[in-house]
């Protein structure tokens, strides 16, 4: 478990790196919010779930999709906007999906997941002869945002099979987090009678064992369950930053916030050869993910609104 | 033959896909009681696991029921008021809808969205009385509104089997019509599909949702005057333009009769597309609600913000001496 | 005060018992959801308000409009569509206001009211020189309403001097409290940081009292606070369901919900004659009213998109 | 005379505002850092209690604006992406712009909302690259789209001294346009009044937003051959038909482009009014995105789905050879 928590942990950030690369040199158009510093919570939540669970992710979206199992290959593609992509090219960065993995997608709305999520999960009940559950996350900005209060409170009242996890980043964008929630992140959660914890996100191993403990009281029938997890943001909030130089955080808290490493202390657990073999092939993977995304062609034109319905009417 | 109110119509159409697919189910408002007579009974008959009575966070499983399509099922959420659906318009327009696009066709979103007693309910003033169908046109969610107790159950069958997020309005001015209708031959009507209800070779009136009715009024009432067609979209969204070309392009005479908001609604789209593709004799005409209408409380105020029949009348008249 | 409650309370079940009457011979179109079982609540609250102060209301609002201290002549006739209405005519029961007199109006859209009695609150602390308050009603199902639940961070984030009165009576139309609340009522506004209580909802000078001291400690700056009043609807949701006959509350919980009447829990206190000279000029107060109401002047039909906007635009 | 761009064009328009109405305030998502660059250093100028930044609760804040309002202030709201405009419909359409009508018109709701960055910018994706001005039109809320700075400065002040609900789009296509102004000059520019940007006498060529660049650099290019009058509505909504009418009468051709679908769309209610109202001598034409479009994220794609140069100068050679 240790090394494979470590391998996710690392492929992500340096996922997210070659991500930023790629931005810089225009493969990747729009940018993307990159996930690194956050990477421990994608790999903890989703080593508790299995293959036909399913979750739904945010704006800041990769760690997810690539934890809960996407091929970082068409992800990239996805990303750089090829037809070869996850999505074909349609979804990039902030709609990467793969539904044949249990993956409901990346989402630009803040807090649009947790109804998504919870309507997935009691879907699995209705349909009986298994335990599949949903998890849903979202940021510390989208506990203040309606419909996801809402879908807590139907996710408790159906007793959904539902992991509703929080990434407090200390940041919605610029704004702290002490001046977007009155009260707690938890709070929220007790006020629907939603169990809830607060972890070090920081720490893959932790989030894992917390995740497993709420997905299998979900498992078992006793509804939804809440996580928050403490983290921060180590990069900008989004790549246009990078040019935008807005100041907003503490330099002293970019400083202290980068201390712990989710990498590091993922990696300080494993013998520095099996790192190290983790790391190349890592790093062989993502190199073929760059050949791949960037030579694959991009999608004609002439195809722009395929898919836009299910049923092929023409309007 | 049998009388068939259009309310029993939507009733039946729902309780026979409920039947006949596992995976339809019912969530909304007070649907267990059946507040609004549409699914009266249905908790008897297929029990709580499909008949799911929601606490007022239409957001929320508004988005829930897309969850549940995602994940397999075919939700139909009827909705209590016509403006609810503005409070969901983000979950419809910019979550659903956009699911089979953006994920390059690995999602599939069958919901159908039901509004049972849209438009004016007389007296249920400013916030209880709008028709905002073209809003749903325009963004390119699928839309329908059935004038007849056939239509009610066909479009009803369809927009639940649809793969797609579909709405559907069933007119206040439209719950009360009956017809006489072979139970055996209800089926299934395609979406984007217009109809003839009455044939005519001087007018082409299209008349939407419970203004077929006044429509086909008007058209008696100027029988031996003006020849009117009455033509009925029945789906505004996807829109039988070429089922409207042929009426119009024989007629070469145009009005249209819609209880929605002047500006921008389907009336306006109607109008557009005939100046730009069909061979129009006499410039065309629209009887609408007013641009930007909010419905006042006092009847006569209410009444004087929706098109009606004098209004088609004339003008029919008026398109017909061009 | 104990006199004036009494008087209030009387005056809205009176008042709503004509529009019943009204709604039967059809000169109030559309029907009301007739406040009759829940007076305590507008008229401890509103007593505990100063004429400045504002209020929102709901779609059940005749009781808060009245306690506001609405001109109930000028009500009715508003509930009557004519021109000497409050609003008019243009707005019904549903939306009768009366901004000179601090209502900003009852809603068709349940949960609608709480933010904007925030904003106008927030104003008022803006503008500086005061010490005006808001207050919200809302019903049990409203606290299911995300707007709702945003605005009360809102509030409590910015402390804002808004009192959120939610009147339990058991049912949001037919779904009840535990069919459609998870948690409690009262852990909604705890989530948030706001001091919360439930209260007799059925006698109105204890309503008083708990409105009075939320209300003094909003207007010394320390913010938002929530009150639970618990209460029971003697009559129908909608004055629908006396054609419509829908049955969803126990027949022995309808009997045991009306033991306790607000009317006799105010009007036990007084003096009979004093009760009985207080009942008289309420009765004819509402002759007045009904006969203004029914002989005043509909609309002209003409005139069906007046104040439309604020500036007179024609689009 | 001084360079303007756009952008500081509607920074400036909210500076002169909030300085010259105490009443006047700015809420909305990270405006104090200033994400957009409209609200960059107002924070500064103005203070914590008139730049306000909220949390991610659109609907709560939108509403407290509408409270606000009623209180006496005139709220400016910033929405980072057109899309939140869905989520907070509601609050718009049924709550602010009903008020005044609902209340005989007690109460007003002088409320701006303003979209820096409406429209595609490129590879931001289905959710974040829809153009739904035509929506706020339809239910009857003010609604302009500003294309040259001047216009910016003059239609955002106007918004904020309306008393009435209005919503801004500033097309992210339009950010980037500089014009020389006269920095006194500068004034309000009223709702509902269009503009020539370049007369021309054989087609009228009605621009939304970012496309009157589009519309003059077709009509530069096609000098000599067509003579183009390109015409600006800036106001959607009041429309100002008179002035259409003024142009279209004269040059009996028009070719409509517009960013947003074309079904039920503000191009549509252009070609329906013309049809009905003006005198057309070959069929209009409209350049618009397709139908319930959803814009695809590949760059390719998304273009394809937007107008162009190239259909504009198609469908003007087309209603012209007519
Ligand atoms: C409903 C909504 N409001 C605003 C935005 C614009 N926006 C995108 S990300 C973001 C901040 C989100 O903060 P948080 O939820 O803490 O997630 P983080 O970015 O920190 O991962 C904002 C305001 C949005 N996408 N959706
Ligand atoms: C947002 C919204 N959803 C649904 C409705 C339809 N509706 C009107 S009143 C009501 C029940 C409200 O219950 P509650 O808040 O408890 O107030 P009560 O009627 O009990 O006074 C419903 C569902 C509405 N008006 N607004
Ligand atoms: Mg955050
Ligand atoms: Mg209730």
């Amino acid at each position: 478990m240790e090394a494979s928590l470590y391998r996710m942990v690392r492929l992500i950030r340096r996922f997210e790196e070659r991500c930023v690369e790629l931005v810089r040199s225009g493969d990747i158009i729009g940018g993307i919010h990159p996930y690194i510093g956050q990477e421990a919570i994608a790999a903890g939540v989703c080593a508790a779930l299995r293959f036909d669970d399913i979750i739904t992710s945010t704006h800041r979206g990769h760690g997810h999709v690539l934890a809960k199992g996407a091929d970082p290959i068409r992800m990239l593609a996805e990303l750089c906007g090829k037809v070869t992509g996850l999505n074909r090219g349609r979804g990039g960065s902030m709609h990467a999906a793969d539904f044949s993995k249990g993956i409901f997608g990346a989402n630009g709305i803040v807090g649009a997941g947790g109804a998504i999520a919870t309507g997935a999960a009691w879907a699995f009940l209705r349909q009986g002869g298994g335990d599949k559950v949903a998890v849903s996350f979202f940021g510390d900005g989208a506990v203040s945002q309606g419909v996801l209060l809402e879908a807590m409170n139907l996710a408790a009242l159906w007793k959904v099979p539902v992991l509703f996890v929080c990434e407090n980043n200390g940041y919605a964008t610029t704004l702290t987090v002490s001046e977007s929630v009155a009260g707690t992140i938890c709070g929220r959660a007790s006020a629907f009678g939603i169990p809830s914890s607060t972890v070090d996100g920081m720490d893959a191993a932790v989030v894992f064992e917390a995740a497993s403990a709420a997905v299998e009281s979900a498992r078992r029938g006793e509804g939804p369950a809440f996580l928050e997890c403490l983290t921060y943001r180590f990069d900008a909030h989004h790549t246009w930053e990078h040019k935008a130089r807005v100041r907003y955080r503490p330099a002293e808290e970019e400083v202290s916030g980068r201390l712990r490493d989710p990498v590091e202390i993922a990696g300080g657990r494993l013998d520095p050869a099996e790192r190290e073999s983790i790391d190349e092939a890592i790093e062989a993977l993502l190199d073929e993910a760059v050949a791949f995304a960037t030579t694959s062609p991009a999608p004609d034109p002439s195809t722009a609104l395929d898919y836009l319905y299910g049923s092929a009417v023409l309007p | 033959m049998a009388r068939l109110s259009y309310l029993k119509a939507l009733q039946r159409a729902l309780i026979d896909e409920m039947s006949r697919d596992e995976s339809v189910f019912v969530l909304g408002e007070d649907i267990r009681v059946g507040v609004n007579n549409v699914t009266t009974g249905l908790l008897a008959k297929f029990g709580p696991q499909r008949v799911l009575d929601t606490p007022l966070s239409e957001q929320g499983f508004t988005s829930f029921a897309t969850g549940a399509a995602l994940a397999g099922m075919r939700p139909v959420i009827e909705f209590q008021i016509p403006s609810l659906l503005f409070l969901v318009f983000e979950q419809i327009a910019n979550q659903a809808h956009k699911f089979s696009l953006m994920t390059g066709g690995q999602a599939r979103v069958p919901v159908t969205y039901f509004v049972p007693g849209s438009g004016s309910k007389t007296g249920w003033a400013g916030q209880h009385s709008d028709h905002p169908y073209g809003l749903f046109a325009h963004v390119g969610v699928k839309t329908v509104v059935p004038a007849t107790p056939a239509d009610a159950y066909g479009l009803f069958v369809s927009a639940i089997r649809e793969d797609d997020p579909v709405v559907i309005f069933a007119p206040a001015g439209s719950l009360g019509v009956r017809d006489d209708v072979d139970l055996e031959t209800l089926s299934a009507v395609p979406l984007g599909v217009g109809t003839i209800h009455r044939p005519g070779s001087d007018v082409t009136v299209v008349a939407v949702g419970h203004h077929v009715q006044t429509a086909l009024a008007v058209a008696d009432q100027l029988e031996g005057e003006i020849s009117v067609e009455v033509w009925d979209p029945r789906s505004l969204y996807p829109f039988d333009w070429s089922g409207l070309a042929e009426s119009v392009n024989r007629t070469g005479r145009l009005v249209v009769i819609d209880d929605s908001n002047r500006h921008c609604g389907i009336a306006g789209e109607i109008l557009a597309t005939a100046a730009e593709q069909m061979r129009l004799t006499a410039p065309p005409r629209r009887v609408t609600r007013p641009s930007g209408a909010v419905l006042p409380f006092a009847l006569a105020l209410d009444l004087a913000c929706q098109p009606d029949a004098e209004q088609l009348v004339t003008a029919v008249r008026e398109v017909a001496k061009d």
